[in-house]
């Protein structure tokens, strides 16, 4: 799965986006964001469990609990601010 | 033009001549409500310029469907967004969005809708360039509590 | 242009050059809303052209004041509003009104309420020249209803 | 008192105003209308008590049981179609 980030998420990991294998127990975006807390100590910094984010699934915005499905993107950006 | 039009560009745009092209040849609609947002400065808080980044593909799909509820759900005769990203100056135009229709409180509602919308869930994130360098601007309550008029 | 501008002339108008006139040097406003109303003309019910009639003092001091009141109510930074009478065609603008604030609601709102009391309290009359004639046009209970939202 | 017409009363009466004298009696916008009926018989004809119109004394709208007070024009017009 691609993983890509915007705005300050973006600049504090420092990377627009990255390629995840993903173990077959993760299974929601928020399995997603735990899996990387875990193997990645800049993530678990940059994105503490009380971070207010917000995430899509192959351009449709979705909440935590949303099983991964067989999407190919998962994006993790800040509430938005256009318009 | 008629039907839905959604256009995500770098390039500055012209609202006047957009406000134009958008109500050429539509002998039906009686009524165009446009919006148009500009980049701002407080006097307390000046800034240079506004950095806007976006999520290109998820931005046209979003913006693509709010157009399209508008429509459906105020009967519209056309409806037409243009939405920059990359870098502006204080004073260029942002965002604009018309609402075309037989009746005046619908092209209102049509394009409210769609400012409201466009607000809290298309992917654009601002970054205000300022004296003391640059931040990413927070995100507002009242987008979130403006949007919910519409679900009531 | 800063404040309130009001002005009722018989020469068509050209809407989008009074969207970027009305933009022009206002760093502060961050949100203007227009709305632009045009010559209507129905398939099933085609006109050829209409005549707006109006009181030329009483049309200027009415509009004045709601312009006023919209500027006091929400806030704005500036109102234009631009009415025509006399013969138009199908398709030419018959009024402007342009709302400029810091924040989009505002702007919208001013708009709204211009366009809810001038319907109903600004003196103009439409006259319709259609195959068969010219006919006056008949006030809508509806433009009534509208107005009184705002005093709700 | 100048009486002035617009749109289709305008039209109908064939005239864009008039000048009239006020006899003592006549106080309110409704008086004025009561009058002319009296003295006019294309006016009473055109504008019967059960017309639909809307009056402004010196360009306020006004009601019909509004006191002339100094007014120098009485306005008198169908309801408005503008914007």
């Amino acid at each position: 799965m691609i993983i890509r980030y915007f705005a300050w998420i973006r600049e504090r990991l420092n990377r627009d986006e990255q390629q995840l294998e993903l173990p077959d127990n993760v299974k929601t975006v928020q399995d997603v964001l735990n899996h990387l807390r875990a193997i990645d100590e800049d993530f678990a910094f940059v994105l503490p469990p009380e971070t207010v984010f917000r995430a899509a699934l192959d351009d449709e915005l979705v909440e935590l609990d949303t099983p991964l499905g067989s999407a190919k993107e998962l994006s993790i950006f800040p509430p938005m601010t256009g318009g | 033009m008629m039907g839905i039009s959604v256009t995500i560009q770098a390039e500055i745009f012209d609202a006047g001549d957009l406000v134009n092209q958008f109500t050429r040849d539509m002998p039906e609609a009686g009524a165009v409500a446009t919006f148009t947002g500009l980049v701002r400065s407080k006097p307390e808080q000046p800034i240079k310029a506004l950095i806007l980044e976006h999520h290109p593909t998820m931005a046209q799909k979003q913006i693509e469907r709010f157009a399209q509820e508008a429509v459906d759900k105020f009967d519209l005769l056309a409806i037409q967004v243009v939405h920059r990203f990359g870098e502006m100056k204080v004073g260029e135009p942002i965002v604009q969005v018309m609402a075309a229709s037989s009746h005046r409180q619908a092209a209102f509602d049509g394009a409210n809708y769609v400012m409201d919308w466009l607000k809290t869930d298309a992917p654009f994130w601002k970054k205000e360039v300022g004296a003391d360098g640059a931040h990413w601007v927070e995100a507002r309550d009242k987008d979130e509590a403006a949007k919910n008029k519409w679900t009531k």
